[in-house]
C-alpha cells in the first residue's frame, strides 16, 4: 500500500522500519517534519527521541547511542549541517556507525529555506578536519528516500562509517506516494567493538586520540584502504538513454528529476540527450563517466548550486570531454522547460563545433 | 601482616601520565576503587574527555569511550538512554565541562539524565599548557591572562554546582577537594553517593573535585594542595550544593 | 612494627604527599632517581609505621601498598 | 498527461488541504502524484500555496511554472498566479472575496461564491471543499465519485465525524457548476 | 633585526603590526603559543583580546568585531577548525573580512598533536555550507607566516571575505629567526558596510538571510564573480627549478620545504626534479601547473594527509600529465632523505616508461 | 486634537510579518520606542537572531546585524568591545539563547559584557513551527511533544533569569510579559532599566519577555495572553531577578 | 468626544487586543477583509474614546494613532 | 653545511633552553637556524627534547632524522636517540646520572660529569649550561668567544642578573673538554 508522505516522513518511516531505534535532533527547516515524525513515531517503538539543545548535541548523542549499539540518526540543513562536522569527522575517525541526513537549503550563512544543492562538497570532501570520507547518498524522489534509509543504516554499520544522506528542501516537503512494503531491518553486523560493559571480556574503548604518529599514521591508511574498498564497492547510479546519447547530463537528486523532465522534451526533437545519475555522490561513479566519455563528447553538469558537482565530473572525465554547465544557486527550482531551452542551445552548440 | 591498601583491580597496571601531585590520578584511583567496592565493573561505562584526563581509557579497566572536547554529557546522554541498566559516567575538566560544554552539560543536568559527571576542577586548563578555565580564579596568573584573572575582561570564576542546582534535573551536586586525607575521604562517599543517584535513577549527579595542578600553578605540589584550602575553597565552598531524596 | 607499605619507586613522582601527611615520618625522600626521572621516597622501616594507610590515600601515583598487624 | 494545479489563499482558508485532498485521491486512482506546499516567511496569515501534479507517468519536476489550473481562493493569490497560468488555463476564483475585473485575455475565469455556498451548509469552514467540488467538475483530473466514494479514506480516520460535511460540501460545489 | 620567534607567536607579532586590533581564541595545541602571544601583546595595542568560551563562540565575536570595523582574527586548528565552518560561512555570506589561522595537526577525531596537512580539502572547498570559497595561504617558514599575515587582512578587507591561513603543528611551534621591519598596516579600505550606529546617515543591516530565492540566487552570483576575480588576480605561487625538470614536485608549506630539501640531493644526482609551490592553495596556481604540463611530463604530489591537494592538480592537469603521489597521514613529519629516494624510484620509473 | 500615540520613530513604515496577536510585534515597538525616548538611535546596534524576530532589521531603523542561530551574545561581545561607546543589544527567542546558545549567553553574562539581551520567551520555536523550547512548560502540547512535554524524557522548563543571576557577571536581569497593558507598561520600563544599565556599564543585563505565539499555542491571542497569566507565570514568575546597583 | 483613534487598516490583524483592553468598548471587529486576509477593526466613533491609548498600547501591529484633549 | 643537533632529557633539566641558547646564538652569527620543541603527552616530567639546525643555507627541515650531534640528559633519551644518530655522529651525555655502557659501537661518546661539575658552581641549575659549553666546544657550530660575548642579549634582558653565573658554567663546561 502507497501512503502520501513527505520525503521527511518518509525518511523517518524508513528509518524506523530499518532498525533505527535512536533520533536526536534539532529544528531547522526544511526538515522540520522529520524530527516531529520521529517525535510521535519513535516512542511507539520504544526507542529514543531526544530534541537536543543544538545540532552538536544531538551529533555527539548519536555517537553515544552509535557506541552503545543502537543503529542512530540526526539530521540538520545548512548551518546545522556545518555545526556536526567535528561530530562527524570523530564518528569516522572512531569508526561508528551512523546516518545523517541533510535536506540542503539556500547557503552560505542564513541563506533561506528553499531547496539547493550546494553543501555538495561539504558532504563528499568531509567538512570536518582529517583525512576521512562519508558515504553520500542521493535520492531523487519520496520513493528513493525510503528506499536509501536502509541501506544508508547498512552501510554504515557495514563499514563502520557515517553515511550521509544528501536530500534538498523540495524532497523533504513534498509529498508522493510512498509504499513501505520491502522495507526491512536489513542486515546485521557484527558489533564486537561497542560498549556494553566488561562482563565477562576484557574492556573496551573507542577513541580516536593517537599520540603515537605512526599509530594514528596507520589508523590513517586502514581507514584510506576501507575507502578504496567502498569506493570499489559500493558506487550506485542511473543511467538513462545513454546509448545514443551525443550529450550526456550529470545531475543528483532533485536536479536530475528536472533534468529527467528536460530530457522528455529534448528527445521529443530528437536531441539524444541521454543522463547519469549518481546515487552515491561519494563513492563517485567515475568510471561510468569515463566509460560514457569513450563514445559521448559531451557531458553537461546541472546542479543547483554555483558549481560543485561539476569537480568530480572534470575529475573523473580528465579532459576526456566537453564540460558544459548549467547553475541555479539559491533556492531557486528551475523547471524543466528552462532545463530543456539551455540543453538544447548548449547541444546544438555542440554539434556546430564538432562539425567544424 | 595483612594487606590493607593495594591497587583497586579496575584500574590497569599502567602508569599515570600525569605531573607529580596532579589530582587527576588521585580522582582516577577513587573512581577505581568505588567501581571496585560498589561491583560496577561489569556495568560501568566511562565517557573521557579532552583534558589531562584523556587517558583514563588506559587506566580504567572498564569500557570507555573517548568523547570530544565538551561533548561528554552528551555522548554519555545517549549511551545511557540505549542502555538504561549500565552506569554512566563522564570525566570532565573545567574547561571542558564549563567552558565548550556549558550547552551539553546544562541542558543534559536540566533534562536529568540518569548519568553521573566527575567534574575535576582545576582552575585552568591543563592539558593544553595552563591557560584561564572558567573556574580561574581572580587575579590568578595562566597562560593567557599574564596580568591575573581580570574579571572586567575575563569574566568571574564560575561555581558550576550552584548554577547546576537552580535546574530541576539535577539530584545530587556535590563540591569535594583531593588535597589532603579528610579531604580525599569525602570525594570518594561523594562519588559513591553519586553513583547510588543514578543507580536510583533520582536525576543527574555531578561531583566537582577540587583537583591540584602543582604544573600550571606553577607550585610545588604541597603547596598546590594548600593553595585550595587557601585560595580555591573561598570561591568555591565545599560541601552538598544540592541533593534530592534518594 | 604494626605495620609497613612497599613503594613501587618506578610509580613514585616525587610529589612528597606520603611525607607531608604520614603521622610517623616513616618516608623520606631519597636520592634515586628513577626511570622517569624522579628523585622517589623511601619507606623508613625504622620508624614506628602502624599502616594507617594515609599515605597510599594520598598517593597519587597509587605507588604504595600497606600492610598492618599480626601475622602475615 | 501531467496536470499541475496550483491552489493558494490565505493561510487559513485550508488550501493545503484543497491540494492533499485531490492528490491523496489521484494516488488512490493509481496515478502518479507530487504534493509541493510552499511556504513563506509570514509565518501565518500570510499567502499559502501548494502544487499539486497528476500525471499517468513519473513526474519529473513537482513544481508548476506553467500550470494548467490555479485556485485563488484570494486577492493576492489571484494577481500572483494568473500570470503563472497556462495560456488557455482555467482560474478557479472565490468570487466571494475576489475581484477579477483584471484578468488575463487569454485565460479562463471559473467564479465560485465559496463563502456564500458554505454558508448554506452551515458553516465557511468547508468552502474550500466546495472549491475542490468545482474545480473537479471542471479539471477532470479526477474522478468524482471515486472521491465521494472513499472519502472517509482519503481524508483519514480522524476526521471521519466531518465526512458527512466535507461530501455535501464537495457537492455543493460539483452541482455548482453548469455544464 | 631578527627575532628568533615560534610561527605561532610570528603570526600574533606579524598580524598586530598588521593592523589586527582583536584577537579571539580558545586554547588547542598546536596553536597556544598564538593565543598566549595575543594575551599578552594586545592589551599592549589597547585592543580586544578575549578567550572565548568555544571556538564558536571565538568566530562569531570575531564576526562581530569585523562588522564594527575592527581587523580581527581567530586562530585553532583540527577540531576547533571544525566547529567554526558554520560561522565561516556566515562571514562569508555577509561578506565580512576576517583571518583564521589553522595550524593543522593530525586527524581526523581527536587526531594528536603533530602537524598534518589534512585539513586542506576542508580549507579549499568550504567546510561550511552553501556555495562560498575562502582564500587560504599556506606559508612554508616562520618569516613567511609573517610576511603572509598582512596580506591575509588586505585581502580579507579587500574581497571582503574570511581568510584563512593555513599551517601545521610544525610551523607554529618551531622557531626561526623573523624579521617584523617590513611589516606595516597595509592598505585601507573603504568601510561604508560596517555598523556603527545610524548617526547621520540611514540606518544599515549585515545579514546573509535571503528569503527571496532572487535575491539569494543574485547573491550567490555576485559572491560567485568576486571568487572569479580572486581566481584571477590573487593567484601566487613560487617555482624552484622547474626549467629543466623532467618530474615537477607540487607541495606546499612544510611538505614543500621538506620536497626542496630532498630536491638538493636529488639534483646533486643530476635528476631533473623542480618544484611548484601553491602559496595560495584557493585561489590555487592550475595555470602555471597547466603550463608546466606542455614540457614536463610527470608531476609528483606530496603532501602530508592521505591525498587531498592531489585533487587539485588532477583538476589542473585534466590528464595532461602523470600523477605520482606520497602522502603521510598522521602527524608524521617525512625526512628530506626518505623523500629524495621516493622521488627518484619514481622518477626512474617514469623514465623507463617513457623508454619504453 | 493632540495626537498622544503615534509610530516611534526608530519604526520603519514595514508592515511585521508577524502572526496576529504575536507579542514579539509589540517587543519591537517597545524597543523602537525606548530608543527614541532615550535618544539612542545613533549609538544603537542591534544583533538580530534565528527566529521569528530574525526580520527585526526591517523594522528598526538603527544598525543591525543578523547574527547565527544562538550567537547573538557571542556576536555582540565583539561589537560591543569594538565600540564600547555605542549601546549593542541582541534580541533572542528561547530556542535561541536558551538552547544552541545557551554557552554564548553564559559566558557572555558572567564576562559581564556592557551588552543587553532582550529575551523574548514564547515557550515554543516559533519560526520553525513551533517545536519544544527549553521553556515549554511541563504537559504542553507542541509539535515535538505530542503528548506534553514530560520532565524525565525533555526536561524543565529553564528559567533564564535565574540561572544568570547565579553569575556574578550580571546586573540586572528581570522578566516582564506583554499580555496585557499594565504589563506592557512595566516590560517597557524594564528595558529602559537594562540599557540604562549597559550606559552605566554596571554589568551584562537581560530583559525576559513572556510573549504570546498564538499561532504555535494553537490559541486565540486573547486566549493566549491568559494563558501567560494563568500558565507561564508560575514557572516563569514576572519581577526583578536581580539587580545591583546602577 | 473627548479623543479618538485612526487604524491602519491595512496593518491591522484582527488580534482583538484593542477590543479587549478598550474601556469605553470604541473599537468593533469588521466583516472587512483587508488584502492581507484579515478581518480588521473599525473605531466606534459613537462611543465615549477618551484617547486613554490603551488600544494602541496593546496593538501589535502598531496600526493605531491616537487622539485626545481640546483644540486640533 | 647542515648541523643537526637533538638536546633531550627530563622536563627539568632545561633542554629545551639549551636548544634555544644555540639556536639564538647561531642567529645572531647571521647563520640559518630552525629550533623545534618537541611535547609529548606526558604534561610535565616526561622526556623533553628539541633539535636544533643550524647551517649557511635555507633549512629544508627542523626534524633531524639523522642528526650530527645528540645531548642525552638522562638514561631514556640516550637510549632513544642514541639509535637516530648518524654513524660516527657524537653522543653527548650526562654522565652523573647515565650509564653508557650498552653504546653502539661507530658512534663516540663524550661524556660530561654535568652535576658534579654544577655543584662546583654551587648550584645544579646551570648543569644545562655546563654542558652546553662543552657541546660547543667538540661541535664547532657557533664561535664560543661570540657567545660568551653577546650573552646578555642572547639570554635576554629578563636573565641578566644570572649571565656571570651561566657564563661560568659555559666555560667550565668548555673547559672541561680537553682538546
Ligand atoms: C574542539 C576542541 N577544542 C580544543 C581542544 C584542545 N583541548 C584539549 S584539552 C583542552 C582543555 C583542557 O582543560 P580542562 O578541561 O580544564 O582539563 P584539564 O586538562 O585541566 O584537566 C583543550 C582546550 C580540543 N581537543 N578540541
Ligand atoms: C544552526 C541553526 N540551527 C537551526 C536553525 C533553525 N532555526 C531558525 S529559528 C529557530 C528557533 C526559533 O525559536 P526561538 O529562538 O524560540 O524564537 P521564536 O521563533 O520562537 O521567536 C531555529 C531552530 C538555524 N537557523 N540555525
Ligand atoms: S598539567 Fe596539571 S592537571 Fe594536567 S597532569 Fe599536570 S598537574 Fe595534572
Ligand atoms: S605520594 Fe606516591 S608519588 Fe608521591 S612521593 Fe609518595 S610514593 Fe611517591
Ligand atoms: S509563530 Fe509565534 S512567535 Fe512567530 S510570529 Fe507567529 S505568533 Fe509570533
Ligand atoms: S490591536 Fe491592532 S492589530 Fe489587533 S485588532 Fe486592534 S488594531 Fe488590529
Amino acid at each position: 500500500m502507497k501512503r502520501l508522505m513527505s520525503g521527511n516522513a518518509a525518511a523517518g518511516e524508513a528509518a524506523v522500519l530499518a532498525g533505527c531505534t535512536c533520533y536526536f535532533g534539532y529544528p531547522i527547516t526544511p526538515q522540520n517534519e522529520l524530527t516531529e515524525y520521529m517525535a510521535k513515531r519513535i516512542p511507539e517503538i520504544g526507542g529514543v527521541f531526544i530534541q537536543s539543545e543544538s545540532e552538536i548535541a544531538a551529533i555527539n548523542m548519536v555517537l553515544g547511542a552509535s557506541v552503545a549499539g543502537a543503529r542512530a540518526m540526526t539530521s540538520s540543513s545548512g548551518p546545522g549541517i556545518s555545526l556536526k562536522q567535528e561530530g562527524i569527522s570523530y564518528l569516522a575517525a572512531d569508526e561508528l556507525p551512523a546516518v545523517i541526513l541533510n535536506m540542503v537549503r539556500g547557503g552560505p550563512g542564513m541563506g533561506n529555506i528553499s531547496p539547493a544543492q550546494s553543501d555538495y562538497l561539504q558532504a563528499t570532501r568531509g567538512g570536518g578536519h582529517g583525512d576521512y570520507r562519508t558515504i553520500v547518498l542521493a535520492p531523487s524522489s519520496v520513493q528513493e528516500i525510503a528506499d536509501l534509509m536502509p541501506l544508508a543504516f547498512d552501510l554504515a554499520e557495514k563499514y563502520r562509517n557515517p553515511v550521509v544522506v544528501l536530500g534538498d528542501g523540495m524532497l523533504g516537503q513534498m509529498m508522493e506516494p510512498v509504499s513501505f512494503d520491502h522495507i526491512t531491518r536489513g542486515e546485521t553486523y557484527p558489533k564486537d567493538y561497542i560498549l556494553t560493559g566488561a562482563k565477562g571480556r576484557a574492556s573496551r574503548m573507542v577513541r580516536s586520540l593517537l599520540f603515537d604518529v605512526k599509530e594514528e599514521e596507520e589508523h590513517n591508511w586502514k581507514l584510506s584502504r576501507k575507502y578504496q574498498r567502498i569506493e570499489q564497492n559500493e558506487v550506485r547510479y542511473e543511467t538513462y538513454l545513454i546509448e545514443d546519447a551525443k550529450m550526456v547530463v550529470v545531475a543528483y537528486g532533485t536536479s536530475a528529476r528536472i533534468a529527467k523532465g528536460a530530457i522528455a522534451r529534448l528527445r521529443q526533437e530528437n536531441l539524444k540527450v541521454g543522463m547519469i545519475r549518481p546515487v552515491t555522490l561519494w563513492p563517485f561513479p567515475a568510471k561510468i563517466i569515463q566509460e560514457a566519455a569513450k563514445q559521448i563528447p559531451d557531458f553537461f553538469v546541472f546542479e543547483m548550486s554555483a558549481g560543485q558537482l561539476i569537480e568530480d565530473v572534470r575529475l573523473a572525465l580528465e579532459g576526456k570531454g566537453h564540460v558544459h554547465f548549467y547553475g541555479r544557486p539559491g533556492g531557486i527550482i528551475p523547471t524543466p522547460v528552462e532545463l530543456y531551452r539551455i540543453i538544447s542551445r548548449h547541444y546544438y552548440q555542440a554539434e556546430r563545433s564538432r562539425k567544424s | 601482616m595483612k594487606k590493607v591498601y593495594s591497587r583497586p583491580r579496575s584500574l590497569k597496571e599502567t602508569h599515570f601520565h600525569y605531573c607529580p601531585g596532579c589530582g587527576h590520578a588521585i580522582v582516577n584511583r577513587l573512581l577505581a576503587e568505588v567501581v571496585d567496592e560498589m561491583d560496577l565493573r561489569d556495568t560501568a561505562i566511562c565517557v573521557a574527555p579532552a583534558g589531562c584526563g584523556m587517558l583514563v581509557y588506559n587506566y580504567f579497566d572498564i569500557d570507555t569511550l573517548e568523547s570530544a572536547h565538551g561533548r561528554g554529557a552528551a555522548v554519555a546522554t545517549g549511551i545511557k538512554r540505549v542502555r538504561p541498566e549500565n552506569l554512566v559516567f563522564s570525566y570532565q575538566g573545567d574547561g571542558d565541562l564549563a567552558a565548550i560544554g556549558t550547552a551539553e552539560s546544562f541542558h543534559a543536568a536540566n533534562r536529568g539524565e540518569l548519568i553521573t559527571v566527575i567534574f575535576v576542577n582545576n582552575g585552568v586548563y591543563g592539558m593544553t599548557g595552563g591557560q584561564m578555565a572558567p573556574t580561574t580564579v581572580i587575579d590568578q596568573v595562566t597562560t593567557t591572562t599574564p596580568g591575573g584573572r581580570a574579571s572586567d575582561q575575563a569574566g568571574h570564576p564560575v561555581r558550576m554546582c550552584e548554577v547546576l542546582a537552580v535546574l530541576d534535573g539535577t539530584s545530587y551536586l556535590e563540591r569535594v577537594a583531593v588535597n589532603k586525607p579528610a579531604a580525599i575521604v569525602a570525594a570518594k562517599k561523594a562519588i559513591i553517593k553519586a553513583f547510588q543517584h543514578q543507580l536510583n535513577r533520582t536525576g543527574f549527579s555531578m561531583v566537582e573535585v577540587l583537583s591540584p595542578c602543582p604544573t600550571n600553578w606553577k607550585m610545588g605540589p604541597i603547596e598546590a594542595c594548600k593553595w585550595i584550602d587557601d585560595v580555591m575553597t573561598k570561591h568555591f565552598p565545599l560541601g552538598v550544593v544540592k541533593e534530592v531524596k534518594c | 612494627m604494626k605495620g609497613y607499605i612497599e613503594i613501587d619507586q618506578e610509580r613514585c613522582k616525587g610529589c612528597s604527599f606520603c611525607i607531608e601527611y604520614c603521622p610517623k615520618n616513616a618516608i623520606a625522600l631519597s636520592n634515586k632517581l628513577n626511570l622517569k626521572g624522579y628523585f622517589v621516597v623511601d619507606f623508613q622501616a625504622d620508624k614506628d609505621c602502624n599502616g594507617c594507610a594515609v599515605c597510599a590515600l594520598m598517593c597519587p601515583e597509587v605507588a604504595i601498598e600497606v600492610y598492618r598487624g599480626g601475622s602475615n | 498527461m501531467l496536470i499541475r494545479t496550483i491552489f493558494s489563499g490565505f493561510g487559513g482558508q485550508g488550501v493545503l488541504s484543497m491540494g492533499y485532498t485531490l492528490a491523496t485521491t489521484a494516488m488512490l486512482e493509481g496515478k502518479h502524484v507530487t504534493y509541493f506546499p510552499s511556504y513563506g516567511v509570514e509565518v501565518r496569515g500570510g499567502t499559502a500555496n501548494c502544487t499539486v501534479a497528476v500525471s499517468d507517468e513519473e513526474i519529473a519536476s513537482p513544481v508548476a511554472s506553467e500550470p494548467e489550473f490555479v485556485v485563488a481562493m484570494n486577492q493576492p493569490s489571484f494577481a500572483r498566479f494568473q500570470s503563472l497560468l497556462q495560456s488557455g488555463g482555467l482560474i478557479f476564483v472565490n468570487s466571494s472575496i475576489v475581484d477579477v475585473s483584471s484578468t488575463r485575455g487569454d485565460i479562463e475565469v471559473v467564479a465560485v461564491p465559496t463563502s456564500e455556498l458554505a454558508e448554506k451548509l452551515g458553516t465557511i469552514k468547508v468552502a474550500n471543499m466546495v472549491m475542490l467540488g468545482a474545480f473537479i467538475r471542471l479539471s477532470n483530473i479526477i474522478s468524482f465519485d471515486f472521491m465521494t466514494t472513499n472519502l472517509s479514506q482519503i481524508l483519514g480516520e480522524g476526521k471521519s465525524k466531518l465526512i458527512k460535511m466535507n461530501k455535501d460540501a464537495l457537492e455543493l460545489g460539483f452541482n455548482y457548476i453548469k455544464e
